[in-house]
């Protein structure tokens, strides 16, 4: 069964990187959205840097976003999810090693993206370490609990912009909590916050690793039959 | 695990149906179904367009709910569930164009618990195809490469929806081949198809037009 | 639910088209709810517009209060009923329980559209502005999408078991989220101190507005009972006649 | 041949409107990308105020995104792009009826949105007016020059991913121009800048207009021959 | 414009090919192929899997790229192109599940810039389903709905991919007969199928396998 579920991420990421485009799409957009904040705000070096863990925060859950509904639905159109059913790997685990690849094509290129697109917002190298530390813990919650809306959404053709309606609420604590944990309270920043606002964020994580896989599963069967 | 060992299915294993009833899209397909196909047994499903041969061997893969009735395998695995027994090719191929023909084998064998790849790929003269991307296949390639799932890991209960569409003449005898060679491992074969395939000692299950389930429903319309 | 399993399934089909049972309850129920329901209003109007004194820092505005603040508490309540028919939904398989928690939805949504409204033309007087991001208001705004969603998913998958179940699932993992999603919201508002000048839950009620309140909230409650029963009825017509429509596209 | 256009439009239209959800999905949309940035970066309304621009551009600019891969996509796998094809409408055309209607469904609505989004994040009133003009100018690009990338990855053999990484660049302009136009000079807008950008943006529109569809047909031809 | 008013061909049209070959994925596919279909005329193409029978008719339609030699309808229509004179059916549906079986008629009849659907839509039996969404629809519903597009507009070429895939026997019947009216109109049809049709007076061409092909290939690389 462990076998079945490594093929699957082999699988899954092999695709994702030579047809989705997906590490490469998200990197992008993830750098677009960073490049406009300046625009918006003018340059104003100090503002930037305070709001740069948001904005960050905020460009990841967007990319993370984008490359959602591909995520099962290619599977369900070609047939393949089928099958992937009567295999021995529990509906739960597929969920869950989709999941996976996901993260590792979209999730982390982002965070090995964070400190580059952090020197464009002016970002205090001090504050890479937590950025990216932060990031580390708070992907993976995105793509678990993304995986509940592609699943929900699977039968639907161009079911991208319902999926991300139905995660959007769901990624609202690991953003709050990703940003807290980044350093970046802003100004009125309480002493600590970042430390506990981490552990928070882990924690929102593990139960994402539970929960996500879960929902996806029981959203597929719901789709499938 | 070597690609021979567990090749002999035990032959008292039954695959039955009691009063199977299947609802699609809020309308009764077919209702009372009853039917028992032992090991060795293939059943021939046929029927008009519509008349539910593809939702019936979804029931039993476990992909179409069940509106009521039941399905089991009788002396087969009992730590497995019947969807798990079964190897399901319908409609759609489950190949990705941008994986090769190995990549594509490789993956069902590793992802169902199977052996090697190339005796399988052989059996449907997929042998020179290896290297292709799927992309590149025709109809009846991707179909033959679509069957070839059926050998990389043994499994007793064979569904096969169509199964010779696109294949030419050579392609269909070699099927009916792996076929028989599959009943006479004590396997068992539930297949849907508006052709006739010459099989050895078949039994057949026609599928009428779903009538009964709308009476009914007119009936408590004006109740 | 459990005599679902009895039935053949042209029946059940029948049963899921037409449960008998609930319409002719629902029929004789419905009037009295009514009734009922426009009496307590009027009163609770009555009292919370004439009888209940205006506040003497928030003048006549503090009215709002009356709707505002009982329409926030059948937004949240609406999503409870919500989920806890999708639990049943997902558990029993009764086509009951799917058909409350699709009615119920728009409700919700209703009133909590209603408290964003009444509290943000409140808020305009209060705070000088229309919306600011505090955290009650974050949270119910979040709530509104929860339900925006769930809605959507019902209008999009169109066949009805399937979006029933789907969208049974994405209740049921919003309610574990709700909680977490409001700590969340509250916890990252105390973190920034709040931009609003004003405390929501500033003024402690004063019992000459409790009474109005109490009055409004049990009508507004019956008045989400009543609506909730006549979209369950609306609905279940409307699948009668999707099934008739399918059943005769067949010889 | 018109008749044949109109039939396409509508036919899209009716289609993301049914399996996407349309204009209400995509306000919706609109609604809640907007409303996770003040949970990224505080809820500061000065600063809301002057990021809204670019927040709502780079808004748009995921869900063109998140639609516009399935724009030929979803047409090319079930073989639907063949017959168009042999139809009597040059594939010009079709490309631009596609563009079109991507636009109606995705667009539109958020150019009717944005005075409300504006509203959340604090925009002035009298900024809405410009925001609105330019987001009408700068829209129709996004679908149109969306368009190529869109056809550039429909046939996902290997092109997937250099496709995705053209779109994004494409967009730039426009989203530069954009916030621009749209006021979101910040402190240092330079007085004109906006009534110059709005020009720019109008032109890069137009530009798009003719190159998207031409350049859309030449990647579909190059793709399914 | 109404159904029936341009259904009659010229009889002196003619769809030839010469030297006609086919390269795909960078491998000779066939070469050197000549033929003539006159009006009134089927052609029948036969051919292992992967012989080119798809690629033939893709060329046809002009869906895929000629390497060499010409396709022309000598006698049609001069204003249009050869495609816009063919109706192809392929292996794929190129059906909207989302669209009801009557949008899906008018919206390819208007495309077409064919007449009215009722007609075809009855001819394939579909009459009974047009309210029914295509995603409730069978295998072989949803081939006849891709079919019933032959009859939404007059075109005086139909190619057709194995058009009996997932048709039940009736079904078959009622498409040959379909084609054989067509042709009375002097109407040219080419098709590729693995299963004999039955269909009166057609004249049937073998592509055989494409090992030449790759020594070619090799030569003209090295040149
Ligand atoms: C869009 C804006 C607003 C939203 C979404 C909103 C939301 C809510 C919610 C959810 C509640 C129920 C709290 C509970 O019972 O646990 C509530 C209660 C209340 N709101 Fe608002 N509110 C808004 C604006 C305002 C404004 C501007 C005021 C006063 C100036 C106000 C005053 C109150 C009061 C007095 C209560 C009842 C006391 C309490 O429950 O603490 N609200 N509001
Ligand atoms: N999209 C493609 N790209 C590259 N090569 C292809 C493509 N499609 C088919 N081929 C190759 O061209 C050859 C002919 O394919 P084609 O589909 O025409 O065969 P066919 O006669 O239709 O076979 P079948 O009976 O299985 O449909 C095959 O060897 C196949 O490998
Ligand atoms: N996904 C679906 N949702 C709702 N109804 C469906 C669905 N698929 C099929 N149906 C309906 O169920 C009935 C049986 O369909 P099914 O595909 O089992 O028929 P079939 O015997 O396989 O036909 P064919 O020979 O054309 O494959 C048909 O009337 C069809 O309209
Ligand atoms: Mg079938
Ligand atoms: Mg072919």
């Amino acid at each position: 069964m462990m076998r079945a579920f490594h093929m699957l991420v082999a699988r899954d990421t092999r695709l994702a990187i030579r047809v989705g485009g997906g590490a490469g799409m998200a990197v992008f957009f993830f750098l677009t959205v960073v490049s406009i904040v300046p625009l918006g705000i003018g340059p104003n070096l100090k503002l930037l840097a305070s709001i740069a863990p948001g904005m960050l925060w905020v460009a990841l859950l967007l990319s993370a976003l984008l490359t959602l509904d591909r995520l099962f639905q290619a599977d369900y159109e070609d047939g393949s999810l089928d099958l992937l059913m009567t295999g021995a790997l529990p509906l739960e685990f597929v969920a869950a090693a989709k999941a996976f690849s996901h993260w590792l094509t979209t999730g982390l290129p982002l965070v090995v993206a964070a400190p580059l697109l952090g020197l464009l917002l002016n970002l205090d190298t001090e504050d890479f370490g937590p950025l990216v530390l932060a990031m580390l813990v708070g992907t993976p919650a995105l793509s678990f609990l993304g995986g509940i809306g592609a699943a929900l959404t699977v039968s639907i053709r161009r079911g991208g912009l319902l999926a991300s309606l139905l995660v959007i609420p769901f990624y609202i604590p690991v953003l709050i909590f990703g940003v807290g944990a980044a350093g970046g309270g802003g100004v009125s920043a309480v002493p600590g916050a970042g430390g506990q606002s981490l552990l928070l964020l882990g924690a929102v994580s593990l139960v994402s690793l539970v929960l996500g896989p879960v929902a996806s599963a029981a959203a597929l069967r719901a789709n499938l039959r | 695990m070597s690609y021979e060992s567990k090749r002999h299915f035990p032959g008292d294993a039954r695959l039955i149906a009691e009063n199977l009833a299947c609802i699609r899209g809020g309308r009764v397909v077919f209702e009372g179904l009853d039917f028992g196909v032992a090991g060795g047994e293939a059943l021939i499903v046929t029927g008009r367009n519509g008349a539910g041969k593809s939702s019936l061997l979804r029931q039993i893969a476990g992909l179409v709910d069940i509106a009521e009735g039941r399905i089991a395998l009788e002396g087969g695995d009992t730590e497995l569930t019947l969807p798990e027994q079964t190897h399901y090719v319908g409609h759609l191929d489950a190949l990705k164009a941008a994986m090769s023909v190995r990549e594509t084998a490789l993956f069902w064998s590793g992802y169902l618990g199977g052996g090697g790849i190339d005796d399988a790929l052989e059996r449907l003269d997929l042998g020179d195809l290896v290297d292709l991307p799927v992309a590149y296949l025709s109809a009846g390639q991707r179909r033959r490469l679509a069957l070839a799932r059926l050998l990389l890991a043994p499994r007793p209960v064979w569904l096969l929806d169509e199964p010779t569409v696109a294949l030419d003449r050579a392609s269909v005898a070699r099927l009916v081949v792996l076929m028989e060679a599959h009943l006479a491992d004590g396997g068992i074969i539930v297949a849907a198809t508006h052709q006739d395939l010459g099989l050895g000692g078949a039994r057949s299950l026609v599928l009428g037009a779903p009538q009964g389930g709308f009476a009914d429903l007119h009936q408590d319309a004006s109740a | 639910m459990t005599a679902m399993s009895d039935l053949t399934a042209s029946q059940r089909l029948q049963a899921f088209a037409n449960p008998a049972r609930f319409m002719a309850l629902s029929d004789r129920l419905l009037p009295a709810c009514a009734v009922v329901t426009c009496l307590l209003l009027a009163a609770g109007l009555y009292l919370s517009l004439f009888v209940s004194p205006a506040d003497y820092q928030q003048g006549e505005t503090v009215r709002i209060m009356y709707i505002h603040v009982p329409s926030a508490w059948l937004a949240m309540f609406g999503y409870m009923v919500m989920a806890g028919a999708s639990a049943v939904a997902l558990v029993f398989r009764h086509p009951l329980a799917d058909i409350a928690a699709k009615s119920a939805a728009p409700i919700g949504a209703a009133f909590t559209f209603l408290a964003l409204v009444t509290g943000s033309l409140w808020g305009r007087p209060m705070w000088g502005t229309w919306w600011v991001w505090d955290a009650r208001l974050t949270s119910m705004l979040i709530l509104f999408f929860l339900y925006l969603g769930y809605m959507a998913l019902w209008a999009t998958i169109e066949e009805p078991v399937r979006a029933g179940r789907a969208a049974a699932v994405l209740a049921l993992v919003g309610s574990i989220n709700v909680p977490i999603i409001h700590y969340s919201v509250v916890w990252w508002n105390t973190l920034h101190q709040p931009a609003s000048v004003f405390r929501i839950d500033g003024p402690a009620i004063a019992s000459s507005m409790l009474m109005p309140l109490g009055v409004m909230a049990l009508g507004f409650t019956l008045f989400f009972v009543t609506l909730l029963l006549v979209r369950m009825r609306a609905e279940i017509f409307r699948r009668r006649v999707r099934v008739l429509r399918l059943a005769r596209t067949e010889r």
